[in-house]
């Protein structure tokens, strides 16, 4: 199915809940209200004609500018060879979404990163910790404007000098 | 020993062990860290824990230049370093329109292929090693120490290849590196041979393999497995064939998938199977693109101030552990805005929680070896 | 009593016994089993047919009580640093650090990230630091060779008061 | 020794010391002999021989540095073990810690004193020598134990029981196949058992009959299990167990865990070639008539080629073989091997009351039957050699 039957699709099931169909890009994607994303979810997973059975990356995007942190879904059926990406924007001061762990399993990790690494908050999630960074670290990494700390552990931070230089 | 039941009856107290499976641990291979709570030697729990080689490479995408990010993506799958730079540099092709050479497709499909066989050798080498098996380790590296020359011979590196660069490859491959790339297949094919002989057909490692963590196809859907882990559980899924890229269509191979002929459907034994049966399809692949490699230059003509244009792509490519994928988005700089690597190991790290209960603390072995879990791919 | 140790004066005698005791040490390094990423694999490959460190005794050890030698293979990330320090807390004396590749030597590659600690000898000391990202089995032969020349330098009968360190300098 | 020592009396040295004295420091001297000059020399050398075999094996070369092709390798890990620092964990408990390795260093010394290494080679010919060795062998799993239970170390525990287990279990097969010898030679000597057999090979037990052929396979796998060797190296599987039992071991103690394993498997060797391979019967040749230092030395040469062929045939499989999981290992024991052992134990019973002339031709078929068998053998490895094309293997060109 054309991603855009697919978004036709959906807004007919879903009117008011999805929007912003881009069409003309390498990857069409639509945004998501994030109060809708669960049943938005397992429609996308349960309908016979969509059958998207597999969430092939979940990730985040920060961006500081429009004051939202962007969660995005990748999803792809082996049945009908077909994608689709969902793009779900929250707020960057209290970004908190439902968890898509109980439609794919594999969301349980994938969250659990963007937890680590962008500080989102995915409620029902069943073991939300941090999964690459040790327990006590401080800040969200991934979001452009983190700071490291000075210090980690009692080990310095601080690098050769001729290296701040080469960085953005 | 799992006799919990019976200890209620008799109200005999027993208490369950917990184990700090790694970091440092020989059949982690790397940095991998389980928590399991066992009862004797039976697993009711075995937690991962990641997270000791991250190394931020995505962060680090946001800092450097579109060209300068390509060894960054080596390291991101050390066994499968030519892969990430596909993926990587695919990508930055996909976003700025650059065309890619000919030759170059070539060259990176034969690149790829070596890298596959040397990145499997290693995967079945070690599992072998897990079991007890010493020598067929030993013997993998042997076979892959030739690789790693024709590697240098190729690009100059024997790991971490920097080889692919956006619009093609960075150095032709030369016509006496042909001959003994073929050369060095035609030794190869009787060695895996002599491997099924020495480690595949053995009993004991027949028994210890078959039947042992068995992923069904379900499971394989909702934890997103990939590449060999997917297809030893029955799924005929391959990106080469089914998303192709490159000139992966032109080529013909088939897509070994488990069968489930010693055990049961997706088991340790059928993922270690199509791996080994993956070896001799690469090889075919090689040959062929020896064959039919054309003229003409490896590399067509990319500014050094790479600039793509404004968007996002997402792509797949076909490494060892299965699909990598690529998510990069570009905001018309010369640094991307974000990079995002997916990769095959990370969720099949997820999926040890669920199959390592009530298994032995030496299935967790065989189970951790099967999944070809590899540690910079799960933590970047 | 007085201790043997720094009890003697540099003789012929005692010169030949630190000679024999050295090449003891020197011939029989048995290295932990600490690969951490990349260099990991390079490490594998020098154990394997090509450079084979077992020709000069050394052999891997998975336990850190029974190695000597602990070669800090890869990235040393801030979550691996407290379990490197201990596990070279738990290796008995005398024990020699070799740092292989420019992550564990400076953070390399790496010192762009966040997470990753930019030297292992901010950790651990370090006896021999092995350039290269990663370096080739010749240059970690290499680098145990030079551990070599280290023990073969140290001196167990006569000692100054200070560290093994000095004494392998004097 | 005691003879000889009594001998020495009678002439008059250490004359007004008391017998038991002279017999004790006469004892401990031979014993500190054997223990410096033999035994830890014979040790060291296998180590270093199974670490060139295996890496031959492996296509790689193996120690060569230290002395001629590496041979005092074994000299420079002692040497460095002994200096290294002795840690003793602070949560452990110290004094089983300590003691365990000794235990088990006992354990495999003890039995040294029964292996007859040639006609008068012996230290003590017991008349109950090979239950003894049974015995002493059984005091390493107590070793093995303590190690694990004293280190407070989770793999070392997991290790000490595993081995517990496997040991316990295999003593069985391993002694009712040691019965089925003891049965045929009536008697529980060592040396008795060999002069029960002749120096011809359709003269050993092993081609007695076809159990005692079965018994030996039996005997030797069980003997594989009990001194914790691939494929039964459960105890302190590298991949699965860090490094088992002796995880917390350092130093000196450690090495009188490695010194046992290697010792072991030199004990498994010989004791295979007591009771099934002849020991040390030489072809009564004329020169042997005469000289009786140059017999002993022939049969000295013959017992100790014939138990390192074993010990060889260890190694080999070593290298090659994966290791089982600790139930399956336990299910071969307690389902196949111990069943089998007991049938082989009744038939070599049945078979004492065969007729001689039947016997004899029993043996010759069955001497018959080895050497096809190993003919069938060598053809297999031969064809995996050609398979393997060595030739091919280093091309550092490409």
């Amino acid at each position: 199915m054309e991603p855009s039957e697919i978004f036709a699709r959906l807004e007919k099931q879903f009117a008011g809940k999805v929007s912003d169909f881009k069409g003309d890009v390498q990857e069409p994607y639509f945004s998501v209200d994030a109060e809708a994303i669960l049943e938005i979810c397992r429609f996308l997973r349960d309908d016979a004609e969509l059958k998207f059975e597999i969430l092939s990356d979940q990730t985040a995007v920060d961006w500081p500018k429009e004051e939202k942190i962007q969660v995005v879904y990748h999803l792809y059926s082996y049945a009908h060879r077909h994608q689709i990406v969902l793009k779900v924007d929250l707020s960057r001061d209290n970004p908190t979404i439902a968890t898509a762990e109980g439609i794919w399993k594999v969301a349980n990790w994938f969250e659990r990163e963007i937890f680590d690494l962008f500080g989102v908050i995915f409620e029902g999630h069943s073991d939300l910790r941090r999964i690459m960074l040790p327990e006590d670290w401080v800040g969200y990494p991934l979001r452009k404007d983190y700071v490291e700390q000075e210090e980690y552990d009692g080990i310095s931070t601080q690098r050769a000098p001729l290296v701040d230089k080469l960085m953005r | 020993m799992n006799e919990t039941a019976q200890d209620q009856d008799t109200g005999f107290h027993t208490e369950d062990m917990t184990i700090s499976v790694g970091p440092q641990h020989p059949s982690t291979h790397g940095v991998l860290r389980f928590v399991v709570k066992t009862d004797g030697e039976v697993i009711s729990e075995a937690i991962p824990d990641v997270g000791y080689l991250h190394r931020s490479i995505e962060k680090i995408g946001e800092k450097v230049t579109w060209h300068g990010y390509v060894p960054y993506t080596d390291r991101a799958d050390y066994l499968a370093a030519m892969f990430a730079n596909q993926g990587f540099c695919m990508a930055a092709e996909k976003l700025a329109a650059t065309p890619v050479t000919r030759r170059g497709e070539f060259c990176r499909v034969i690149a790829c292929e070596l890298n596959r066989l040397a990145s499997h050798l290693i995967s079945v080498g070690t599992f072998g090693q897990d079991i007890g098996a010493m020598t067929p380790f030993v013997h993998a590296l042997r076979e892959r120490e030739t690789i790693n020359n024709l590697m240098e011979e190729i690009c100059g590196a024997r790991l971490t290849y920097n080889y692919i660069r956006i619009g093609g490859v960075g150095y032709d491959i030369l016509p006496e590196t042909c001959t003994r790339i073929s050369e060095f297949l035609d030794h190869f094919a009787p060695i895996v041979d002599e491997f099924n002989r020495l480690l595949t057909g053995n009993k004991i490692f027949i028994e210890r393999l078959a039947g042992i963590a068995v992923v069904s196809k379900e499971d394989a859907l909702q934890y997103n497995l990939v590449g060999p882990n997917l297809r030893g559980a029955g799924v005929k899924w391959d990106i080469r064939r089914d998303i192709p890229y490159s000139v992966y269509p032109e080529l013909e191979f088939e897509i070994p998938v488990g069968t489930g002929h010693i055990g049961t459907l997706g088991d340790s034994f059928d993922r270690y199977w199509v791996r080994i049966r993956e070896l001799q399809e690469s090889c075919k692949i090689v040959r062929q693109c020896l064959k039919m490699l054309p003229k003409g230059p490896a590399i067509s003509k990319v500014a050094r101030k790479f600039k793509p244009a404004v968007g996002e792509c997402y792509v797949r490519v076909e490494a060892p552990r299965g699909d990598m994928g690529f998510y990069v988005i570009s905001d018309g700089s010369e640094y991307p805005y974000r990079v995002r690597i997916r990769t095959g190991s990370y969720t099949a790290m997820s999926i040890i929680d669920k199959l390592s209960k009530g298994i032995m603390l030496a299935d967790l072995i065989v189970l951790i070896g099967s999944l070809d879990v590899d540690a910079p791919e799960i933590d970047r | 009593m007085k201790p043997l140790i720094n009890s003697l004066p540099e003789t012929v005698f005692t010169t030949k016994v630190d000679d024999l005791l050295n090449w003891g040490r020197a011939s029989s390094q048995w290295y932990m089993l600490f690969g951490l990423a990349c260099c990991a694999i390079e490490l594998m490959q020098t154990g394997g047919p090509r450079a084979d460190l077992d020709r000069f005794g050394a052999v891997p050890r998975a336990t850190p009580r029974q190695s000597d030698l602990m070669i800090v293979a890869g990235t040393l990330t801030y979550k691996m640093a407290k379990r490197t320090k201990l596990l070279y807390d738990q290796m008995p004396d005398p024990k020699y650090v070799i740092s292989m590749g420019s992550c564990s030597n400076c953070g390399g590659l790496f010192q762009l990230a966040y997470s990753v600690c930019k030297g292992v000898d901010k950790i651990v000391p370090v006896d021999v630091y092995v350039p290269g990202c990663p370096p080739r089995p010749e240059a970690l032969t290499e680098g145990l060779l030079r551990i070599q020349d280290k023990m073969m330098r140290e001196r167990w009968l006569v000692r100054s008061n200070g560290s093994m360190e000095e004494a392998a300098e004097a | 020794m005691q003879a000889y020592l009594d001998q020495l009396m009678q002439g008059g040295a250490f004359a007004g010391v008391p017998r038991e004295v002279v017999y004790a420091i006469g004892m401990l001297l031979a014993a500190f002999i054997v223990l410096s000059a033999f035994v830890a020399p014979l040790a060291g050398v296998t180590s270093w021989l199974e670490r060139r075999v295996w890496a031959r094996m492996q296509s790689r070369v193996g120690p060569n540095r230290v002395g001629p092709q590496g041979i005092l390798q074994w000299l420079a890990d002692g040497i460095k073990n002994l200096l290294k620092e002795d840690i003793i964990p602070t949560a452990a408990d110290k004094k089983l810690f300590s003691l365990a390795p000794y235990i088990v260093f006992m354990g495999f010394l003890c039995a040294f004193v029964v292996i007859p290494f040639g006609g008068h080679l012996i230290v003590a010919d017991l008349n109950i020598g090979i239950l003894y060795i049974l015995a002493v062998t059984s005091l390493v799993v107590v070793g093995i134990l303590m190690a694990g239970w004293a280190s407070n170390n989770k793999w070392s525990l997991l290790g000490g029981m595993r081995s517990a287990a496997q040991i316990v279990s295999y003593e069985i097969p391993a002694g009712v196949s040691v019965l089925m010898i003891v049965f045929l030679a009536g008697t529980l000597s060592m040396q008795g058992i060999i002069k029960g057999q002749g120096w011809a090979p359709w003269d050993w037990y092993l081609f007695h009959n076809p159990f005692t052929f079965a018994g030996f396979f039996l005997y030797f796998t069980a003997a594989l299990a009990e001194g914790n060797r691939t494929p039964f190296d459960i105890p302190e599987a590298e991949s699965e167990l860090v490094a088992g039992y002796v995880t917390e071991y350092s130093g000196m103690r450690f090495l009188f865990f490695f010194f046992a394993e290697w010792g072991n498997l030199y004990v498994i060797g010989a004791v295979a070639t007591t009771l099934f391979l002849g020991g040390w019967q030489v072809p009564p040749l004329a020169i042997f008539e005469n000289s009786p230092m140059l017999l002993a030395v022939a049969q000295f040469v013959t017992f100790f080629l014939k138990a390192y062929l074993w010990v060889f045939v260890a190694m080999w499989i070593r290298a090659t073989l994966p290791r089982v999981r600790v139930d399956q290992l336990m299910s071969l024991c307690w389902k196949y091997m111990v069943p089998l052992s007991f049938i082989c134990l009744l038939g070599t019973v049945a078979f004492m009351f065969v007729p001689a002339n039947g016997q004899r031709i029993t043996s010759a078929a069955m001497f018959g039957l080895g050497v096809a068998i190993t003919i069938i053998f060598f053809l297999r490895v031969g064809f995996q050699i050609r398979q393997a094309k060595p030739e091919l293997y280093f091309k550092p060109h490409i």
